[in-house]
């Protein structure tokens, strides 16, 4: 079975984990050390680090909703320095690619958290690391009010972001694009021409949840953004206009359940795809759905490559 | 490290669903039994590795009409035979209190930290529990778990005789069922040579005092006594007022918050610290010190909070 | 308890279908005349009508997806010469306001099936009938291919259509808006400027469900409009922005299956509220909804007035 | 009529949830067996007003995890006692067939055409029966209402005896326990004086002849009959093709669609005749006549279909 291909970085199958959705260096204080040794994906995708460390946003942030979830998180975290101090080391001790997401707030930072895990990178790994690790430009995130989701929503923008970090990063480079826009595939159009080597869709959606009691916003932060199967048909939609429009490779994602869900979003024309909200009910759902979806193809006589992009073929 | 992709998939070869890692594990009920208002659900959980009282874990009924498990404390283990006591407020919990026996829940934990006996029964003072309606919930584990440790450990023969003290506060008479369950580690507490009283009260007067638990703690709680606090946000607030006034008591509170993982995943969680940060309340917690929730280890600010 | 204005038209309450998911002369067929006697709706709103007769588009148009469904009808209908002589009048025979969507493929389309229903309605009723009747532009349909959708999503193609039908349509008149938009209140504001009495947010979000056997598109359409509880998040967002967007009122929908799903869309600032997909599993659902309402208004101690928009208010 | 906002709101006042037109009604399981892999599910249906043999209705649990109620065939009916047959093949079907005696169902019906007695019935020629797998569900009804009406018209006593012929396919024996159902309405015909021989085939084989009813049919179906057909639309088009080539047969099918409201609203449903103009399934149907499904009465050219 022929492993999937992003860049530079070779996944041994086409299940990675959705930035925001998988803490894996807790998962193995939790759940225990095994989850570093066999990770539940064919690469790990950290919560998009930013350039200074962030509180995020207040309490509360998620809320189930039907067939989903609410979530305004608000891009916690320690901030880069923290990040290639702390966390970096451990991450690339796992036996798999790092698929980096990274969220500023101008063009200057999207460049300067490039640079600075480019130079961490170096450091660690000498030259060979654009084979372990990726870069994921969230230009995409709803819940904070300025920056990265007004890049992610005008293709100018994305052109001009995506193409300065195109410039200083030679590892694989994705830019993952929010769905919260007249015409996604402008967007990546954008990215593409601007020398992403592939696009990832979907972030969530923008909604807002009322608190039952006193009828205000039950977010801290007002608004937040919707993922889960309740999104589902609207990322594949999204995932099938795009592999008409750019032929860079896609990363699908958006209500990744079962296995089934994963052949939808290949069908579609995902090369690889992401779970992310389902992980929070079985942090193990990636490596069930890698297993599921042998099975399946094995059981159907087809292959990674014949199934990818199959919608758009006629039966 | 370079390269750094497995060469076989699946990665388990032959693994079946889950691979090597299953993080969930499938129980079954053994027991659904009414509580007033509330209900104990015990299940046999396969592997189940014994929780830390305070500890909980994440429930969702298998063929659950909801997106997510729910955060249960664990109330009471014998082996792989785990209890909870729920309160049906929404459809998750509806769904988990609607199981008959022979149906199965899906089960991740035990998670969270859990409190800390030594620091519990540490110094002269008492062991105050108080509890908010289903805050009770980790109160019979608890109680079993001093038992326990005073068992194995027996007070000095020429030490007063240790005590711990129950307070719990519940809305009305059907929801102060759930005090049943601590009878028996309160008794088995007695046993082990450790003085084990307790005080309800309702908020509608239909058992016990009419008054809030906050209330009970003021004619009750003594300088030097280490209480351990588990309730909605409400009263742990009320709570830390009180505290704020009572010199040398220290406090665990327990708290809750929406939780989508309960693994740290999702930050979801969080609850403002006293220094500004913010904590998970599934990893950092459930259980936080008074010196780490609130400005001069008591309320007198709103520093934050789960909700 | 103050009945609702939207332009000329007075609702008894704030509860109206969604067009295009309630056939109230179907329904008195199958269950009895009582729904054309006391109708579970304080106004009702046909199907969207095109000026050509259309048989819409290929089997299979529906199916359920997590927390909602999807669909791709394609604006199937007799077209305005058959609405007039053959549904209108007994329509008329209500005893409520009827609201009447349109959806044209052409300015013109528009102006030509307003014109038409003007005419029909002025003959029908003299004078009188803007208390009767009035109009909903459906420029967001999302399963036709050309014509109504690309109106709605672009400011200056709104502008103009609103504008047109507005000067020769003294009824009410609704602009119905898309969600498929980077912003829908540059849509509504451009709608508002053109004279529009009201908006109506939301239609329904384009998705996309794959045949779990063949791994092709499922709907004949290949894309359709997800609606239910699912979309209910994304909806509130919309109102929530609009109410903050534009002074005319706004008809709120998308996911509305109970009572405090009509307070949330209030909250966020629906004048009144429209019932669509859970109509389908219960025709009279809307009569529930209403005095499920009354009884929780009645509960909190407070008004339609009081809760309209107070999402937007400090507690 | 000017103005037209009726006065009062709520519109029924005091009518409680629903008002005056309440269209879904619960009903209650009275039976829950086991058919092979099928399911008889016995409910009780307060007001139901009886169907038309191939009318349906709308069920959907009443705590169902599903947004829409299914459309489901009525198989058998006593007064307020109606029963369904029901095959678990997703989640709507799985949730129906897994409830206990008691459990509540919501009810929206009976709805569509059904079949037309008279026609079936009329002129020499036999009335024949076709059902591929759960597509027997409306037979039991069907053949009831059949042995009603000759009993209540005997056939004249110098005219050859009449004959209903059931022919039934399914996958293997454990569908075709559905076939069960029918025996005791069979009995009622032949108490009625009609004869009613039946046939039943499998596709594996395991039960019956080992061929499609398709193949029954070349053997048994004659000129002049009048047939009603059920079952997916891929066996319509096999049996359309079989009375393409037998003169002077009448055939009415009852198709299958998805459906989200089963009552004409949502234009769902529809199936494309051979005018091309589309119908509903829902309320045009479910029950088609070949003259109007079919390019000359009969497939020769695929002219659309439900599915
Ligand atoms: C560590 C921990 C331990 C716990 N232990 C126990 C225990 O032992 N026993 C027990 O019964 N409970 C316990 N809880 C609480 C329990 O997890 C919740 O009651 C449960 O998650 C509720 O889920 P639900 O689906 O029933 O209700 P939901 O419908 O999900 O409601 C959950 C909460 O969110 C609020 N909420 C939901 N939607 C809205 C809205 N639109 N507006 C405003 N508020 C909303 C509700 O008020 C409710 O408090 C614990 C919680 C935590 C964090
Ligand atoms: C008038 C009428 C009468 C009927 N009578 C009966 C009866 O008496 N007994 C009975 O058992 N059934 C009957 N049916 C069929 C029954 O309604 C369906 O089996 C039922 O709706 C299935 O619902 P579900 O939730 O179980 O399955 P679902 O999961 O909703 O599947 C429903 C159908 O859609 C297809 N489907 C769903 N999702 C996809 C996808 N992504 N890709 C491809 N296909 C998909 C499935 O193959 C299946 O055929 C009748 C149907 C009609 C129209
Ligand atoms: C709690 C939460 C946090 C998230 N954080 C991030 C993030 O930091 N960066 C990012 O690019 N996407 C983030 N996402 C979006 C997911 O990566 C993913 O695009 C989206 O949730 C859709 O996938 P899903 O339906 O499988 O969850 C987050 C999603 C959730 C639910
Ligand atoms: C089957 C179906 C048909 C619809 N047809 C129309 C239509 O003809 N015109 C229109 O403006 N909206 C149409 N809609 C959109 C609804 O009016 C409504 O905007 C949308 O479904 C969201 O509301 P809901 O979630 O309550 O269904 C249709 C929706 C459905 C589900
Ligand atoms: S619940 Fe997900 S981080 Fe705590
Ligand atoms: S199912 Fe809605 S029109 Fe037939």
């Amino acid at each position: 079975m022929m492993p999937v291909r992003l860049g530079p970085l070779l996944l041994a199958h086409p299940i990675i984990n959705a930035s925001g959705t998988m803490e894996i260096l807790d998962l193995a204080e939790v759940l225990g050390p095994d989850v570093l040794s066999v990770p539940p994906v064919a690469a790990y995708v950290p919560k998009t680090i930013t350039m200074d460390a962030r509180t995020g946003n207040p309490a509360p942030r998620i809320l189930e909703t039907p067939g989903g979830m609410i979530n305004a998180i608000g891009l916690e975290g320690e901030g880069l320095k923290g990040f290639v101090a702390d966390r970096l080391p451990r991450l690339l001790a796992l036996p798999c690619p790092l698929i980096i997401s990274i969220g500023g707030f101008s063009l200057d930072e999207y460049v300067g958290l490039a640079a600075g895990l480019r130079e961490a990178l170096e450091a660690a790994l000498g030259d060979g690391w654009t084979a372990k690790a990726g870069l994921e430009l969230n230009i995409s995130c709803p819940n904070v009010h300025s920056g990265c989701v007004s890049i992610g929503s005008n293709p100018a923008e994305t052109e001009l972001v995506v193409g300065a970090v195109r410039k200083i990063w030679p590892g694989l480079l994705i830019a993952k694009l929010t769905p919260n826009v007249t015409d996604i595939t402008a967007i990546a159009r954008a990215a593409e021409a601007a020398g992403a080597d592939a696009v990832a869709a979907v972030n969530t959606y923008k909604g807002l949840v009322i608190d039952r009691k006193t009828l205000r916003p039950y977010l801290g932060n007002v608004t937040g953004g919707l993922s889960g199967p309740a999104i589902k048909p609207l990322a594949l939609r999204a995932v099938y206009e795009l592999y008409e429009t750019v032929g860079i490779p896609i990363v699908g994602m958006g209500g990744v359940a079962t296995a089934r869900d994963v052949l939808e979003f290949m069908a579609c024309g995902a090369a690889a795809v992401a779970v992310g909200s389902a992980a929070f009910r079985d942090p193990s759902v990636g490596a069930s759905l890698a297993v599921d979806l042998w099975d399946e193809l094995t059981a159907r006589g087809t292959s990674v490559a014949d199934v990818v992009g199959v919608a758009h073929r006629p039966v | 490290m370079a390269g750094g992709a497995p060469a076989v998939w699946p990665p388990v070869a032959g693994a079946g669903a889950g691979g090597a890692f299953a993080a969930r594990c499938l129980g079954a009920v053994v027991e659904n039994r009414s509580l007033g208002s509330l209900v104990w659900l015990t299940l046999e959980v396969p592997g189940w590795p014994g929780a830390v009282p305070g500890q909980f874990a994440m429930l969702q009924a298998r063929d659950s009409g909801c997106f997510l498990g729910r955060p249960l404390s664990v109330s009471a283990q014998y082996g792989e035979v785990v209890s909870f006591m729920i309160a049906p407020i929404g459809e998750g919990t509806r769904e988990l209190c609607a199981l008959s026996v022979g149906e199965q829940v899906w089960v991740l934990g035990p998670l969270g930290n859990g409190f800390d006996l030594d620091l519990l029964t540490a110094g002269p003072g008492r062991t105050v529990l108080v509890g908010g309606g289903v805050g009770a919930a980790p109160f019979p584990l608890l109680l079993s778990a001093l038992a326990a440790r005073y068992q194995q450990t027996p007070p000095p023969a020429d030490a007063p005789k240790p005590e711990v003290l129950v307070l719990l506060g519940f809305r009305d008479a059907s929801q102060a069922c759930g005090a049943g369950p601590l009878a028996g580690a309160a008794e088995e507490l007695e046993a082990a040579g450790v003085s084990c009283p307790g005080e309800v009260a309702t908020e509608d007067g239909s058992i016990g005092r009419p008054e809030r638990v906050t209330e009970t703690m003021w004619r009750q709680v003594r300088p030097g006594d280490r209480l351990a606090v588990c309730g909605p946000w409400p009263m742990i607030e009320g709570v830390a007022k009180v505290c704020a006034c009572i010199p040398d008591v220290q406090v665990w509170y327990s708290l809750e918050a929406g939780m989508a993982c309960g693994v740290g995943s999702c930050h979801g969680c969080v609850v403002t610290l006293a220094d500004g940060s913010r904590a998970r309340v599934c990893r950092e917690g459930p259980v936080f010190s008074s010196a780490a929730l609130f400005d001069r280890g008591c309320f007198d600010a709103p520093a934050g909070g789960a909700s």
